[in-house]
């Protein structure tokens, strides 16, 4: 028995944010995936900033801003396969958009309605999860399927929140993940906050890598609004994992710029000041910094995608009310759907009397 | 006296429950600055300071588990859960350890907590935060108190605050705002395990609780003139108040029960079955139960559609008069 | 045909499963070279590798969220929980996740999982290993399924297996190795969500359901000259078929369900509230419950003094015949 | 940022297998105390032997023997003052005879009787708890209750398993010490099984000590069947957490001699060759060791107290079947005991009726 057994949790920073590249580290991504990338992030940002303006127009309802971390959240996305599978938390508006998710969908969601969580036939992504932690296990079982089916070259990717580290479920599923040797990559979004919970308040753990060493399995602390080493961190871990290198942890440290949901308000609990310190750590500009020094990028083509994209959303949400006033419409009994494959014969007759009800003709 | 809705009410007991015994401290996600997601103990952090209001850590299992070591441990702790949809998380510790530990160690630890959260729906809220599925907590050994307006959540979760055992205090989130009643400044308990008449009738008896009481006597409103209608408010979900039910019934011959949340297994079948072991030659009639579905409680955009309304119980009402 | 018991007849359903379905796997605490505690996975590792028969840590939610994650992509977990009490650990994911599933992603993703473990009491077992408290497992979007002898544990267990849909499959582990039936080697399916008429009569219509079953047929027999009774094994307990129980009460009249578990919120109160939707008019005397008591489950020592038995069944079958 | 953060396990070991004393970590127990530890440990071990026989002869069910886990159970316990709390897990009868639970109690519980759980009154111990890791919560809960109310110079000792430490509870409850710096001190006993389940299953970390990095609170890994080793390393622990100093992990590295419970056979899983190998570090020949090294103990004293013990177990042994007999015809009821504090209307018809049957007049 060793006298002392020894544990380290690297950081990763390749662009600083002051816009200072460390050239030794840069993942040097093709031109072609940092524009998309970029384009990922512009998108979830003007996203975020219309569902904020519906949300107070009555037009949406509650839903988790995503402002801030746009970097942690796309550049993950963006290093998945076809074959990869994605599990998202509630607050990954950007990592599913990334991932194709019709952005109407993300919408109608937020409006209230069961077929917001629709996905895509072939796409391997999950519904979001509301239940804190509980996704990291369901992301364990799919990777331990895989092991078990002999599915090769593929990885699943599991994101949650620091306050969702505190939960049992979390743990529990780094630890099956390392007995298992599981091709899954945890990315904790370290936003710093949950609800007014700041980190402190959450754990006495100076790292949220750290958490790995628990499971025995490997921890990576990373710049969360550094997009290149967000894209490298997990690249590296999804390109592991996937050549049987089993499990790893990656905290990502970010920070949630805007308030929990639209039903919180900040100012309650947390100093501006603060806010205002990591506004000059924002990923988005950060990142265009990259590209405009390597020439891909610059004012016109700024220009060119901000309104392509506001066009985009425009034509969303023209899209997510019509299918929203339709469905209430037409299809006001959609939660006796899907309850099981064959329907029970109690709620057949349930669903019958609901609808007379409904239609006015009991 | 003053006006207060629920949200202000249970505030002044938490309030004045502390203050009374300072062995009664307050934790959960977000109770503390932030004085709770619903604002229930809004102010208290800063009246109390956050060794009394203990804002935890996200970890619903860690809540009720810590806090009945604090139990044990010479507290009263009111623990609160975010929402109902989370508890399931602490169902383990509630099953295995909270509602047996007075029996397990023969009356030696007693665990005098409670365990307040907001449930059902109707406030238009996100998945897993409208579920009513009061059955679920109905366990030996646990007392279940469901309020159903400003009144008597206030003197109820006074009583649940001084209650020697643990007790699960649902409160229905939609009423939370929805009306004011006189809550007085002075002291009021409730008593735990009580049902109460609230509209004496002789035609029939309807039994609801939480947060269905309102489309229960906006029906039994709309139905004056044409019905005698008995409201029996149950108040106290287990051990039930079997007694208060069945002589309603005995004098009705009607029962009509209003269950907000899905229809198997749920608590209006509980009624149901108690109270006609001690009624079934008293009935005249067959007993209607209007509940909700059979389904995953549906999303906001359409809640409104199946949540059991007034409408609903009018006609359940009818039914009963006219088999 | 051979003569087998519970345990042999589930190991039977275990392993023709396995082989016929490369996607059937078996999950759990020492479910692996140890066979389980109970050894209903006997010999299942020797034959199918660890890579289909899983030992797991000591993780229950980890279990049930794991094999969640197991059926979405592609396998058909077969997940044991080694008793009854550790069940609740795993609650919040069939509550919050198994059970919704289905209904969440709108058919795009199922959980075609067993998720199954020795229930009840009657062994002489351990705090937390005899529990019977069916009725928590009965949410929407879950079927909930509970052998009574071994022909039938075997066929409903790849009836189960075989579901699109998570079934909660409950063992009474009293009735393990109680007796032996026939149970052919040949594949037999049972029907989810069927109850079984498994004597007929005209008099009074018992209802029950695992190990309670051999005391109510122990009673039938001992009434025999005495009472037609007409017995019916729920066999599911969620969705109920009321249809079956409805049919035989109108022709008998008179019901009594036996329940191993407290009395309290149990499966008992929703088949009196279930059948009463239907029969009302066609009863003749008052419904009778045979259930334990409100009580923490007693320790193995005076365990059998509170258990049902055959005694209680018949003095509750002539009281609804002498009301 | 740290480009690199490190964390350090340490082990100790005072007395090795051999008996070899390392001197300049001897915690140096006084006569009496360490005589007091001696008399403990071999308690429990004759205790042992007399369950299994109890339990072969039908007049106890099943129990979970603790024969190899001497040290690690009764070093800790103690280290206790009447002033701190003492939880444990199902498998720690020695921590309970220390902890002054009286053995008939310990017989009582195992044949099945509810009164087998009662605790002196005064003693802050909690009846033992099945439900694996559940009790680690409540440990934190007492260690909070004490400094909410200013409690102080008071510890709380918790025990649990190895298999224990794959429970979301486990790491809620250390995460939770940390954040709250509660006074408690969780013990794992690393007896290398979980019923059939070997750690390297239950597992990826290298220790258990090493979960403790992930709450952020100290950890180390102990020779559990080194009762000086245990010894000292709680007795630091609980110093450090009386003085204001927070919550320890506790690793001890021990091993499960004899059956999981006597209606496990550990044949179907385990090496008989891995018990053998472990014989030879057994806690009890290696601290009489140390003992007679010091000449506070001979052969004739051992022969004293073995005679001792066992005499006092017979008696036990009488006083529980007496009792057990007792509360069977006079107690039928002790099942409606202890419920609530007032017992609700139903319940007490419920137990008239129970009453009535059970002798015989319903
Ligand atoms: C099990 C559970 N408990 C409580 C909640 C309520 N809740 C929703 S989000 C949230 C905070 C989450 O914090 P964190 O994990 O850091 O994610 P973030 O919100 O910062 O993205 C809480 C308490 C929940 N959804 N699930
Ligand atoms: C939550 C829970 N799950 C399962 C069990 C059944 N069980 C009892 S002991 C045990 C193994 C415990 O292993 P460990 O924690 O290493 O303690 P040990 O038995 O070695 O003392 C299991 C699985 C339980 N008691 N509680
Ligand atoms: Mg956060
Ligand atoms: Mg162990």
């Amino acid at each position: 028995m060793p006298a002392v057994t020894t544990f380290t949790i690297p950081y990763l920073q390749v662009l600083d944010e002051h816009g200072r590249l460390d050239a030794k580290k840069d993942p040097r991504p093709s031109r072609e995936v940092a524009l998309r990338l970029y384009h990922g992030m512009v998108r979830a940002r003007e996203v975020d900033d219309r569902l904020l303006k519906l949300q107070r127009q009555g037009r949406i309802g509650t839903f988790a801003p995503t402002t801030g971390q746009e970097a942690s959240s796309c550049a993950p996305a963006l290093n998945l396969t076809d074959r990869d599978w994605l599990v998202v938390s509630f607050r990954e508006a950007p990592a599913q958009l990334m991932r194709g998710i019709p952005l109407f969908r993300i919408f109608l969601y937020n409006a209230g309605f069961e077929e917001g969580n629709e996905v895509p036939e072939g796409s391997r992504t999950l519904p979001l999860a509301v239940i804190v932690a509980s996704q990291a296990l369901h992301a364990v079982g799919i990777g331990q399927a895989m092991n078990l089916r002999g599915e090769k070259d593929a990885a699943v990717l599991v994101f949650l929140g620091d306050g969702g580290t505190s939960q049992g479920d979390f743990y529990e599923a780094i630890n099956l993940a390392g007995v298992w040797q599981v091709p899954v990559v945890f990315v904790i979004q370290n936003n710093q906050w949950a609800i007014s919970t700041p980190l402190a308040r959450q754990t006495r753990a100076e790292t949220l890598a750290q958490k790995a060493v628990a499971a025995g399995i490997p921890g990576i602390r990373v710049d969360g609004n550094d997009a290149l080493a967000m894209f490298r961190a997990t690249r590296e871990a999804l390109d592991r994992a996937r050549s049987g290198g089993g499990p790893t942890v990656i905290e990502a440290v970010t920070y949630r710029m805007r308030m929990h949901t639209t039903a919180d308000d900040p100012k309650r609990y947390r100093d501006e000041a603060e806010v205002e310190a990591w506004k000059a750590k924002d990923p988005i500009p950060r990142f265009r910094g990259y590209l405009e020094k390597r020439g891909w990028w610059d004012a016109a083509r700024e220009e060119a995608l901000v309104s392509e994209v506001r066009k985009e959303i425009d034509d969303s949400v023209k899209e997510f009310e019509a299918e929203a006033e339709r469905l209430l419409r037409e299809h006001p009994d959609a939660s006796f759907d899907h309850l099981y494959a064959v329907p029970p014969a109690a709620l057949k007759a349930q669903r019958e009397e609901f609808l007379r009800r409904v239609r006015g003709e009991a | 006296m003053a006006k207060r809705n629920m949200v202000e009410a249970l505030n002044l007991a938490l309030r004045q429950e502390m203050e009374r015994d300072p062995s009664v401290i307050v934790l959960g996600q977000d109770v503390g600055i932030n004085g709770g997601v619903f604002r229930v103990t809004d102010g208290l952090h800063a009246r109390f300071g956050g060794d009394r209001v203990l804002d935890t850590p996200l970890v619903e299992s860690g809540i009720l588990g810590s806090a009945m070591g604090m139990a044990i441990g010479g507290l009263k702790p009111v623990a609160e859960i975010q929402f109902d949809g989370f508890t399931f998380n602490a169902m383990a510790q509630l099953e295995g350890n909270v509602s047996r530990y007075r029996s397990r160690s023969r009356g030696r630890w007693t665990v005098p907590l409670v365990l307040r959260f907001p449930y059902g729906g109707g406030v238009r809220a996100l998945e897993h935060h409208s579920e009513a599925r009061e059955a679920l907590y109905a366990l030996p050994g646990v007392k279940v108190v469901i309020p159903s307006g400003p009144r008597n959540a206030r003197s109820l979760l006074v009583a649940a605050i001084r209650d020697p055992d643990p007790v699960v205090f649902l409160e229905p989130k939609r009423s939370y705002r929805a009306f004011k009643e006189e809550v007085p400044d002075e002291e009021e308990v409730g008593v735990i395990g009580q049902a109460q008449v609230v509209r004496p009738g002789t035609d029939v008896t309807v039994v609801s609780w939480g947060a269905m009481m309102r489309p229960v006597l906006e029906a039994v409103e709309n139905l004056a003139g044409e019905a005698s209608v008995e409201v029996v408010d149950l108040l106290t979900l287990h051990p039930m108040d079997v007694a208060t039910i069945a002589t309603s019934v005995r004098k009705t011959g009607r029962l009509v029960v209003v269950q907000e949340g899905y229809r198997a297994f749920g608590p209006s079948s509980e009624v149901v079955a108690a109270v006609l072991d001690e009624v079934f030659w008293d009935l005249e009639a067959p007993i209607q139960r209007v509940t909700g579905y059979d389904v995953v409680t549906p999303y906001f955009a359409r809640e409104s559609l199946y949540l059991p309304d007034s409408a609903r119980v009018q006609q359940a009402i009818r039914k009963t008069l006219n088999p």
